[in-house]
């Protein structure tokens, strides 16, 4: 027994002509598209199967308003609209299988330094952490789907950046980048204005000791060869 | 006294008494160096217990706390990583450039107050990022505090295109496959060496913009193990010499035997020859 | 600005005595809870969770009716409730059913090796992939619509060879070729790890579109001996 009741009449033939077309089935429309989905839904998509003329972000501002006091809301992210359950019913639906990424502290602080200095280059994280980042560490970031490479740097050795994806503003809850928290401030302070300025210097990682994998280490014959170290010489304390 | 702190009310303070009656086998630091993230996530945490805004903390009293931290940690041959060694040497450069008088202005590149400014601003925008990172993971998250449609009925595809693929698959496919694809190597364990281009590198760095003449290795070997010294010197030997030919620094001895100074080539200028045109 | 605002009132802590918890509040953690779950819910899941002596049938019959007009409605089907969307809608979600496919692995592999080796023989893919390339994968990628014939190769059996298109920049985010990330971002992200031989390289694709000095054009001819062109047909663009 299907609530839903089937009116034929709502299914109207002239949906090119939007005067024709209620805001209400436009509505109900774009609700049931963006309900169906996990993933949220770019306006985009709604355009494309939505009659022609149809106001969508008016559909989607109603709408959205509509549902904000209910347990479940209607949010934008990224341009991108999805159905979350109220954040303040967390206490009753969280679940015990709670299968949230945990985040080492070195992954998390090479997340927040992209998120807010992006688009932004190893070496800047870098810069900005004083060590070298772990391989595996923008591994897991960009298998969240979270971290994304965006291009690349127009300077010597083009260096690729780096910039968060739309599902990181959906997993955490932002409309935009610009929502992020105490973006303001930290620009205000100076604190995400790129670099240092360049008559300051401080050394910076790369130092680790391990080998990078193109160079190889310098050798005993290396040594002797530039006169370093004579043939046999001993080693001085 | 009576405004004596009790020995470890102020934890950081147990990594400076070194008392002599501490029994051998047990640990002199209290700091585990594996749980600092580098030299700069250590110079932070030091700089917290300053107890002082970032921005009023004294730079020389952290670099003194810096380098005593690094000496013990020797004196307990506990193993540093060459990061920190190396911010050991550039601390103690600061410091002496801290110490000594400021002589005549404009001449020499960034004065030690700029460098030590430039230390206490890093220092700040890495706290900053944490707070921000903290800030970050508490919102509410998917999947945790907010849940999607749990059982979507209909997955959107972009338009056009009816196959799917991320960046991430494309890449993380090409990186597997060639890795599969690529010789199996022997590997020969390392030996404990600097390269020419760690050298390299750590002497660009250290020199950065100082302009006049520094024994810089002085600093730097004063913070290596016995056993890497050798190797340290002939590395950097080897890239100052690189770096002299390609102008980018210049280097004076007195004598044999006698240390090697080293300043920043031509001054700022590129190292190639520059054509210089009115424009 | 998050359509969900916190109402800290709402979360009432008395929630034992049922006549405090007013019936809005009791349908908004309902609804939530069918929204998330990935399985239609019984009332005894919802009774474990809603305060107790909350009329339960009569919170559903509530939430049922209100969405009975809407674009998504409430429904019970053995006793269990569950979303779905409204059957008259069904013709605006299932407009498409082509369904993205993901790509396989192989697939990847394929394109990913056209991508930074391009121009590039089937024969060269062949040698870097170690196996051979079923006929079909090559065909899904050209289908995407990521890679294209080039042109023939200046060597002996004048192979063809392929490289992607501009719709393959698009759809991965990139602005040209030399964006793809090269041996150290690989590394860097992880992608690489382990030990990597001296000599292992990855090329960096070209600037694209024009012709290398060993490449001749294709020609109709060719596309015809290719089966790609009946012959005499007209060239699609």
């Amino acid at each position: 027994m299907t609530p839903s009741e089937h009116n034929p009449d709502e299914q109207t033939e002239d949906t090119s002509s939007p005067q024709s077309f209620s805001l209400a089935e436009a509505e109900r429309i774009a609700e049931a598209l963006v309900f169906a989905s996990a993933e949220p839904v770019s306006e985009d998509f709604l355009a494309e199967r939505l009659p022609l003329g149809v106001d969508i972000p008016a559909v989607m501002e109603s709408l959205s308003s509509f549902y904000a006091s209910r347990g479940v809301n209607l949010i934008r992210s990224a341009d991108r609209w999805a159905f979350r359950t109220a954040a303040d019913l967390s206490f009753v639906i969280r679940k015990d299988d709670n299968d949230v990424r945990k985040l080492s502290r070195a992954a998390l602080e090479v997340l927040a330094i992209i998120a807010y200095h992006q688009p932004v280059t190893r070496a800047e994280i870098e810069d900005i952490r004083g060590v070298q980042t772990s391989r595996g560490t923008l591994d897991v970031l960009m298998e969240a789907g979270w971290v994304r490479f965006r291009g690349r740097r127009r300077t010597p050795g083009r260096p690729v950046t780096l910039g968060t994806t739309p599902d990181f503003l959906d997993h955490f809850g932002l409309e935009e980048l610009r929502d992020l928290p105490g973006l303001d401030e930290l620009k205000g302070a100076g604190l995400l204005s790129g670099r240092i300025p360049p008559n300051f210097q401080v050394p910076l990682p790369g130092m680790g000791d391990e080998l990078q994998d193109d160079e190889d280490p310098i050798t005993q014959m290396d040594l002797e060869e530039l006169g370093l170290l004579t043939p046999g010489g001993e080693e001085e304390e | 006294m009576a405004m004596n702190i009790a020995p470890g009310a102020i934890p950081m303070d147990k990594l400076w008494q070194e008392g002599p009656e501490r029994a051998a086998d047990e640990p002199a630091l209290m700091i585990d160096v594996g749980g600092f993230e580098g030299p700069l996530d250590l110079l932070l945490h030091l700089a917290r217990s300053q107890k002082v805004d970032l921005a009023r903390i004294s730079v020389l009293a952290l670099a003194e706390q810096y380098l005593l931290f690094v000496d013990s940690a020797r004196r307990v041959r506990l193993e540093l990583a060459a990061d920190y060694l190396v911010m050991a040497a550039w601390l103690a450069f600061l410091k002496s450039k801290l110490l000594i008088p400021q002589q005549a202005k404009g001449d020499d590149g960034p004065s030690g107050e700029e460098m030590a400014a430039a230390l206490a601003f890093r220092l700040k925008r890495l706290e900053a990022m944490r707070e921000a990172a903290t800030r970050i993971i508490n919102r509410n998250r998917l999947g945790r505090d907010v849940f999607a449609r749990g059982a979507p009925e209909h997955i959107p595809h972009r338009v056009r295109s009816v196959y799917d693929a991320s960046l991430y698959d494309l890449l993380s496919a090409y990186a597997n496959l060639r890795q599969r694809q690529a010789v199996t190597q022997v590997t020969i364990e390392r030996r404990k060496v600097w390269s020419l281009s760690d050298a390299r590198e750590l002497l660009t760095r250290m020199l950065g913009e100082v302009t006049d003449w520094t024994a810089l290795q002085r600093y730097l070997l004063e913070y290596l193990p016995p056993a890497d010294r050798v190797t340290a010197t002939a590395s950097a030997f080897a890239a100052s010499l690189e770096l002299v030919r390609e102008g980018k620094i210049e280097i004076r001895q007195e004598g044999a035997f006698q240390p090697i100074y080293l300043r920043n080539g031509q001054q700022g200028l590129p190292a190639r020859e520059t054509v210089v045109d009115t424009f």
